[in-house]
């Protein structure tokens, strides 16, 4: 199969032996053909990984830790090649391997699982084929008995039910089953190296934690190595033996989990660090040392008042349920509908309240009904019942198709979850920022005027956005500047109350660390109350004073944000804080 | 599943209304007076009043609206002038006719389009996919008619290969037994291969003329799609896992790039259909739609609204067709219904 | 391979694979000698009903009824340049055997043998149920009886069963004429009445559908829009057994493929082809191309006298100037047509119909003629043409409208559909236009009275208007009528010098009726009607 | 702030022109098929402005004496049955085709597309008539119906364009209204909400410029078959009045032709119209290529 015939027949059979190397990489060059020219993705990257030994490659986005993982599987796309460099794998050149020779390799050897589970399965073939195909694709079953070994593995990556799982589609199982299939997918074949790429992203907190002790447990049983990729030091600290932090395409440091935390070496390991969001820490602990923020002196400057901003009282919002029979349905066939069945809770009557000045952090998974809850809060859609009052006017009755023209509105903004996706992609940031205050901000009638020009400078600058940027398109803007061009828009207006949804959930932990301490910062200039909605614990206990925990559309906790992470009363607030993964301080 | 087709038919009801009365309108503004022309060339006056009240189109229009309608109701479609039949017994006897004719094109295009479009999609920016581009753009730039007749030169007169142009048949041959209309399948059912091959001859050309103007929007839809799942992550999964090109292409790319082909065929067909109009009236086919332009252009008013109506109703049953054939494909489509 | 080795060598094929089935050859001796007895006829158009007198049966109808039903009498054949010609002014029986024409009415004799083709004898009974039946639906038929003074079912007495008599209710030179035309056809009285209905009393549905005659053929199979068959009626009684034991007569839209299955040697006849074609046949030693002048027929320009501009004789004539008659004939016809211009200014009108003007395209004249009628810059107008036979009409009305924007006539070209075009010239309103008038009754006063006359019948499409043209016309019947054939004379010649001279219509060309056919088809006869007599036709 | 109160003006305007000119190059370089399809579209926009000036002989003067003569040096494309030069006929005959083209297109784009975005944008009712619309006329045989509004309208240029818009409504209203769907809820739309844009402005102002691409690509293809549609319909005598000279009707007449030997009267038209077709069908597949993120690696 190889064709090689070096010692790879013997590494493959000392697989009992610990410090073996599996997989070798020198000064691998990765380049890509864009319409921008050659880009090098990857330069000069070594890295050595030994049998049964987990590495982690730690980087923010574009720093090539995914381009190197998919040149090892050789999977890069017709645009990339390898520019120079080699890589052994168990012996094997891997770098000028025929694609044959690859093919064997992947899947049986070496395999991979990838972020966002769901997408990574075929979503019109049962998951038990899926798997099956890949069993016999390297011959590891047959036709006859290609179903009971998929079962076996179904039942290794603890899936219950597997007999009826292995009929299953991947839009009938959850994200977190979805990845276990994409694990028993990549270790079917018992493969030598698993190369887990951002494995946990876009899964709740608590399935992260399944997922990723089910990984190791398995690697660990069968002696794999594996390499992790991943953007969150957390998780590579937990998980890894060994950790090589990335930054632009190059390799900065590579050490041991616990050296490389205890004691970065690197800047740029260090800028990361400390940008992670961790027990005990302050907001301005975040940023790079002698960077400290405003909010360097941690107690919120703006004493919070009592006076309520907002009240939610008893908060209700109804969906039909999907695929439910209608209404009107029902009435043609003469079939009663139950209901229940026929309504979802999203929102299940919660309540609380935001007072002026301060912060409340709104958390829970995904589902929980935070974003629904506060897209109410905003007013982009009616309630199904319950009171909302804003400043001492009940705001909840006013339909979300009027309040537009209701002179609250300019005093409840928002900034939103995707800085990409919440810009036009039509409009410049200029014409973004200016576009409040050209229908609320009566200068509608300067339009294009220097006033306007000014105002929108000056929140440009109050967002730290170069002026020379504000003529770019989004698409030409990156995420941090993107994210400031956001709440530039949402304080145009100056408001009473902005809400940030997941504000920085789509930015790397440098970008959200300055973000984060730029809305602090806004905050007490401006004297805003925030709303933030997130699901990272961390994250909101540095920016607010008070945190609800939601679960199912209901509250299960509320608290000042030190009383519930340090002292949390319920226990899914428990098992939430538990599975954040975080980096050893 | 039966939910899903009741569902169906219910909301396709509406359209049904809407084209008939679209239809009957339609035919009513036409500005032929019907009496005039069939009362012959040398009519007087009278002879076309007497003609007009003997058609009932001196009643004022809701009258003959509701006429219409209850006839309808009734399955009547009423007598073409211009024929001198039943409607629905033409129809029923000329439908198979384009069906056959339609559905051999599409298949054909099919053949062709769709193998076209995946090698394009996995080779994208070669040759194949420029070629596939050129080939299947020339094929739709040229008007369906203009093909027609430069085929019939060129296999027919020029060349001998094709028969004449002379429709389901060749004059010496009579039609199978009908059981489903279509020739290729009665003259099989009846066990005459001369018979199957003589209609599968008058197939040939304009099939192909069909073919070629159906081949651009398969083609470009197969592309397409197959390009875009091609760059979904499942793909990078199953490649990932060793699967072989042929496997990943066919089992799981190509399956799922299935799916707009399958919705988009239903509006190829209406396409087709509109274009079979014209190639039966090049290849003097005896199908529905030569007689539809027929009957418009005759001012014939039962004709077109049963071929409209005909249409409408094989456009929905269609639709449901790809809808069921979507749920079988796509187990999402499925769970839904 | 040419198509038929490919299908004797696909027939071969089967055979040579054992199937089960026992496929008869498909060019077997039997089915070659079929082949010769059979004929195929393309057209582009076919019938719409088998009856002439059912409700707006469309002319490809009269082929059917002519050929399946019989008349008392026909024309018998002369010959005119070479090909049979019908003589209009002789007749002889078809089902009758003796015809026996007295001073107020006309006796009939049948013959004793004739049977319709289910068997039954034809009888006395059965013609003027017929008769009666023509004169009674409304409609064509009726209003063609009319045309012959054939007006009521008292006229059509049964003086035995194989007897009948026709009484005239005035004296009129067309009436026995009129009797030899297609509608006077005579139909199975029982076997129709038996399938009529209280709606239908004569039964037009049924015999829409089917022949029910006792002529040289039957329909046996029309698939409308696509083919009819007919069958060879071999007891015919009407004349000598036709040759053709079987007709098959397919409709083939597309002009190019018409012309390409002749070409071949496909199809056996067409009578419908663009002129080009048929002058482009010509020279091709495989085929046989007739051209016979439509008879009492011609193609013109016509003008509504009632409005301005062409209220005025003087731009009529300035028009008759301006026409390029040449042209028409040499790109539009291709020569095939008999040009109605040009005569020489010494020659004397004619007692003849039609017969050319003296008019020739004289633009400066034309341009002269029109400042004298107070146009000098000319003005504006639409030229109308009847879509339905756009090969000829199109061309004509381009080269008239360049024509005309010579001379500072400017015109816009509107296309009518078939189905429009009756009612548009009924409504009398088109100011210019193109179109043919062609009766099957081939004597002028006929046609002057239909398209002169004041009384401003359906084809006075120019809605002209003259007590002189009157007198003229009315003079010429009476003449005719009673054989007064001086003052006829001169009424005609009156008649024909007043169109000419006032120019209401401006005559161009008489079309012709062009059929191809392949070099082994013969008997080709020309008809008033101008469609196809299978009974004389041969192959081989 | 007033120490930089030319900034603004300093931002405006720069790097337009030559970030268009730039993209365009490299749309063009990426694919040579595109750019093949943007020269074919300049020769297109050409004929149509210059074409009645540059011709070499009058494109509706008849002379029968040249009648249906084969192409040579004087007559390039030959003389049709009425001696009229074909090469100026088909060269004049572009300014009324692509007019067909883009009126129709212009006129179901402002229709249908607009429909079919509030459709999408506000869903409920607007959603579920323009639906029905659109279902009604995709019921019928769309070429059928196109004679229909022809012939009962009566055949002039205007009511082909009429026509021609008509049947494509469902075409236009089901991607504006797939693409304003996907957008009602995205975040920069939430966004323009929340600074008090009302519904009707967000459709216009923030919707229809994003869905403007992807229409632009749908116009591009329909350009061509609004004028096979034209054509079709001159070849059943639906089409525009004689002796204007249009590709489809001159194909149409040409077609009788062909058996007879007379091949270039209906081949030139034919290829002219193909040619156009082409260009529209290869520009709409170009610009798909462009607009698709798909495509953007």
């Amino acid at each position: 199969m190889h064709g090689v015939v070096d010692p790879a027949s013997a590494i493959l059979a000392s697989a009992e032996q610990p410090h073996g190397k599996l997989l070798e990489v020198r000064d691998l060059t990765v380049e890509f053909a864009t319409r921008r020219g050659i880009v090098r993705a990857v330069e000069k990257v070594n890295l050595t990984l030994a049998k049964g030994e987990t590495l982690g490659i730690v980087g923010e986005s574009g720093s090539g830790k995914s381009v190197t993982s998919y040149t090892v599987m050789r999977i890069l796309d017709r645009a990339g090649r390898i520019a120079e460099g080699a890589i052994s794998f168990s012996g094997i050149d891997v770098a000028h391997a025929s694609e044959r020779e690859m093919r064997d390799l992947r899947g049986r050897e070496m395999s991979m699982i990838f972020q966002n589970p769901r997408a990574a399965l075929n979503p019109i073939r049962k998951v038990g084929h899926q798997i099956g195909d890949v069993l016999l694709q390297h011959v590891q079953a047959e036709p006859r008995n290609v179903k009971e070994k998929v079962i076996d593995i179904l039942n290794q990556v603890r899936i219950a039910r597997p007999e009826e799982r292995y009929h299953a589609y991947p839009f009938e199982l959850s994200g977190g089953m979805c990845q276990r299939i994409v694990i028993a997918l990549a270790l079917a074949c018992r493969p030598q190296l698993l190369i887990a790429d951002e494995p946990t992203t876009g899964l709740d907190v608590t399935t992260q934690k399944a997922v990723m002790e089910l990984v190791t447990e398995l690697t660990r049983a069968r002696g794999m190595s594996t390499v992790l990729i991943t953007h969150d030091l957390g998780l590579a600290a937990t998980y890894c033996d060994t950790v090589m932090v990335m930054e632009k395409g190059k390799v900065v440091e590579t050490a041991p989990a616990e050296q490389i935390f205890r004691n970065p070496q690197h800047p740029y390991t260090r800028k990361l660090m400390r940008a992670t969001p961790r027990p005990g820490i302050v907001l301005g602990d975040l940023l790079p040392e002698g960077e400290g923020g405003v909010a360097a002196h941690s107690a919120p400057a703006v004493a919070t008042s009592d006076v309520p901003l907002l009240k939610v009282e008893n908060l209700i919002k109804e969906y039909p349920r999907q695929g439910a029979p209608s209404p009107l349905f029902a009435k043609f066939t003469g079939k009663a509908v139950d209901p229940k069945d026929a309504i979802f809770r999203a929102v299940d009557g919660i309540s609380f309240e935001v007072k002026k000045g301060e912060s409340v952090g709104l958390v829970g998974e995904s589902g929980c009904g935070k974003s629904t809850t506060s897209t109410i809060v905003m007013r982009l859609i009616d309630p199904t019942a319950g009171r909302i009052t804003f400043d001492g006017q009940d705001i909840g009755a006013i339909p979300a198709r009027s309040f537009a023209h209701h002179p609250i509105r300019r005093r409840i903004q928002m900034v939103f979850q995707d800085p990409t996706e919440s810009l036009n992609p039509r409009y410049t940031a200029a014409r973004a920022i200016a576009d409040p205050l050209l229908r609320m901000g009566g200068m509608g009638g300067l339009r294009g005027g220097a006033a306007l020009d000014d105002k929108v400078e000056e929140l440009a600058r109050m967002v730290g956005l170069p002026a020379d940027l504000l003529d770019r398109f989004p698409h030409q803007l990156s995420g941090g500047q993107k994210a400031r061009v956001g709440i530039a828009r949402a304080i145009a207006l100056k408001p009473d109350l902005v809400i940030l949804d997941e504000p920085t959930a789509a930015l790397d932990v440098s970008v959200q660390a300055v973000v984060l301490n730029l809305l602090e910062e806004l905050k007490q200039t401006l004297g805003m109350s925030y709303l933030f909605v997130s699901h990272d614990l961390h994250v909101v206990r540095l920016l607010c004073d008070r945190v609800i925990v939601m679960r199912q559309g209901r509250v299960v906790e509320e608290g000042t944000s030190q009383e519930v992470l340090e002292a949390p009363k319920d226990a899914y607030t428990r098992e939430l804080i538990a599975a954040i993964p975080h980096p050893p301080v | 599943m039966l939910k899903l087709i009741g569902s169906r038919l219910a909301t396709a009801i509406p359209s049904l209304i809407g084209v008939v009365i679209v239809t009957f309108l339609l035919t009513r503004v036409l500005p032929g007076d019907t009496a005039a022309y069939f009362a012959g060339p040398a009519a007087t006056p009278q002879a076309i009043a007497e003609i007009r009240t003997k058609l009932g189109l001196d009643k004022p229009l809701p009258t003959q609206f509701v006429d219409y309608v209850s006839a309808l109701s009734k399955g009547d479609l009423g007598t073409s002038l211009s024929t001198g039949q039943s409607v629905a017994h033409e129809i029923a006897t000329r439908l198979p006719a384009s069906a056959e004719l339609t559905l051999c094109g599409l298949i054909f295009a099919l053949l062709i389009a769709v193998p076209f479009g995946i090698a394009a999609a996995v080779k994208q920016g070669s040759w194949i996919d420029h070629a596939c581009r050129l080939i299947t753009t020339a094929g739709v730039s040229l008007p369906v008619f203009f093909t027609g007749l430069l085929l019939v030169y060129l296999f027919y007169f020029r060349l001998g290969w094709a028969p004449a142009p002379l429709g389901r048949l060749d004059v010496f041959f009579s039609a199978p037994e009908t059981v489903t209309g279509f020739y290729l399948i009665d003259s099989l059912l009846a066990g005459d291969l001369e018979t199957f091959r003589a209609a599968a001859a008058q197939l040939v050309v304009p099939t192909l003329t069909l073919a070629i103007f159906a081949l651009a929007p398969i083609a470009r839809i197969t592309r397409a799609s197959m390009l875009h799942v091609l760059s979904s992550e499942f793909i990078r999964t199953a490649r990932a896992s060793g699967l072989t090109s042929k496997t990943v292409i066919l089992t799981y790319a190509f399956r799922n790039a299935m799916l707009p082909v399958v919705t988009t065929l239903g509006m190829v067909f209406s396409f087709l259909l509109g274009a079979n109009v014209l190639v039966e009236k090049v290849f003097a086919w005896p199908g529905i739609g030569s007689y539809a332009v027929e009957a418009l252009i005759t001012s014939d008013f039962a004709p077109v609204q049963g071929f409209v109506l005909a249409m409408a109703i094989l456009y929905v049953a269609l639709n449901l067709i790809i809808d069921l054939a979507y749920g079988i494909i796509d187990p999402r489509a499925r769970s839904e219904a | 391979m040419n198509r038929r080795e490919f299908l004797t060598s696909a027939s071969a094929t089967a055979a040579a694979a054992g199937a089960a089935v026992t496929a008869p050859a498909v060019f077997s001796p039997a089915k070659a000698q079929a082949r010769n007895e059979t004929l195929l006829i393309v057209s582009e158009s076919g019938p719409n009903n088998l009856d002439i007198h059912g409700v707006g049966t469309n002319v490809p109808g009269y082929e059917a009824s002519w050929n399946c039903y019989d008349r008392l009498i026909t024309h018998p054949m002369k010959e005119v340049n070479g090909t049979p010609y019908y003589d209009k002014d002789k007749f002889e029986g078809e089902l009758a055997e003796d015809m026996n024409i007295g001073d107020m009415s006309v006796t009939f004799k049948l013959k004793k043998d004739a049977t319709f083709q289910d068997g039954t004898p034809v009888t006395a009974k059965d013609v003027k149920w017929s008769l009666d039946r023509s004169v009674s639906v409304g409609g064509f038929p009726t209003f063609q009886m009319k045309a012959g003074s054939l007006e009521k079912p008292e006229q059509f007495v049964v003086v035995d069963d194989r007897t009948i008599r026709v009484d005239f209710i005035r004296k009129d030179r067309l009436t026995i004429p009129d009797l030899a035309v297609i509608v006077p056809c005579v139909i199975n009285s029982e076997l129709v009445k038996k399938n009529a209905t209280a709606q239908d009393p004569w039964g037009l549905e049924y015999t829409k559908q089917n022949t029910a005659g006792s002529g040289a053929y039957k329909v046996t199979k029309w698939t409308p829009g696509t083919e009819v068959i007919f069958e060879r009626y071999d007891n015919w009684k009407g004349g000598p057994l036709p040759k053709i034991k079987r007709v098959i007569w397919r409709m083939v839209p597309s002009a190019g493929n018409r012309r390409a299955l002749l070409e071949r040697g496909d199809a056996d006849i067409s009578y419908d082809l663009p002129n080009k074609d048929f002058m482009e046949l010509k020279s091709n030693p495989k085929l046989n191309i007739i051209s016979t002048p439509y008879s009492n027929g011609v193609q013109y320009i016509g003008m509504n006298v009632t409005r301005p501009p062409f209220n005025n004789p003087k731009v009529r004539q300035a028009m008759a100037y301006a026409v390029p008659y040449q042209k028409i004939m040499d790109a539009v016809m291709f020569g095939l047509a008999k040009p109605m211009f040009g005569a020489s200014p010494e020659s004397k009108t004619e007692v003849a119909w039609p017969q050319p003007t003296k008019y020739n395209t004289d633009l400066a004249k034309a341009k002269a003629l029109l400042a004298e009628a107070g146009y000098p810059d000319g003005f504006e107008t639409t030229i109308s043409f009847d879509l339905g036979f756009a090969g000829v009409n199109e061309p004509l009305c381009i080269l008239l409208q360049e024509s005309l924007a010579q001379i500072g006539i400017k015109t816009t070209i509107n296309k009518i559909p078939g189905a429009n075009w009756r009612t548009e010239l009924n409504k009398k309103e088109l100011p210019l236009f193109t179109n043919v008038f062609s009766g099957w009754l081939d004597y002028p006063e006929y046609f002057f009275f239909w398209c002169y006359h004041g009384s401003n019948s359906v084809f006075n499409t120019m809605s002209y208007q003259s007590a002189a043209m009157d007198t003229f016309i009315d003079g010429a019947r009476t003449a005719a009528a009673g054989g007064d054939k001086a003052a006829y004379d001169t009424d005609v010649r009156g008649m024909v010098d007043l169109a000419f001279a006032d120019a209401p219509r401006l005559p161009l060309f008489q079309p012709y009726v062009n059929v191809a056919m392949q070099k082994n088809v013969t008997g080709y006869e020309y008809w008033f009607h101008r469609r196809l007599d299978y009974r004389a036709l041969q192959k081989g | 702030m007033t120490a930089v109160p030319s900034a603004p003006s300093r931002r405006r305007g720069s790097g337009g022109l030559a970030a268009t000119l730039k993209h365009a190059h490299y749309v063009i370089s990426d694919n040579p098929v595109t750019g093949l399809a943007f020269f074919m579209l300049l020769v297109l926009v050409v004929a149509a402005v210059f074409g009645p000036f540059i011709v070499p002989h009058d494109p509706l003067a008849s002379n029968t004496m040249s009648a249906l003569q084969p192409p040579s040096a004087t007559h390039w494309f030959g003389t049709d049955q009425l001696g009229r030069d074909i090469f100026s006929r088909v060269i004049v005959a572009t300014r009324l085709d692509l007019a067909i083209a883009v009126f129709s297109v212009a006129l179901v784009f402002a229709a249908g597309g607009i429909a079919g975005i509030a459709a999408g944008f506000f869903g409920g009712w607007t959603d579920r008539i323009v639906g029905r619309i659109c279902d009604t006329i995709m019921a019928f045989p769309l070429f059928v119906l196109a004679m229909g509004i022809v012939a009962a309208l009566g055949n002039t240029v205007t009511n082909i364009v009429i026509a021609t818009a008509i049947i494509n409504f469902p075409l236009y209203a089901r991607v504006a209204r797939a693409e304003a769907a996907i957008r009602r809820q995205a975040g920069f739309v939430q966004a323009a909400r929340l600074t008090g844009n009302s519904e009707w402005r967000i459709l216009l102002t923030q919707i229809l410029p994003n869905i403007l691409p992807i229409m632009m690509v749908q116009m591009s293809l329909t350009m061509g078959y609004a004028i096979l549609n034209a054509a079709g319909l001159s070849f059943i005598g639906l089409g525009v009045r004689p002796p204007t000279a249009e590709w489809g009707i001159m194909v149409a007449e040409g077609a009788t032709f062909i058996v007879s030997g007379e091949w270039w009267i209906a081949l030139f038209p034919g290829l002219s119209l193909m040619f156009a077709v082409f260009c529209f069908n290869l520009l709409g597949d170009g610009l798909r290529d462009i607009v698709d993120p798909q495509r953007r690696t």
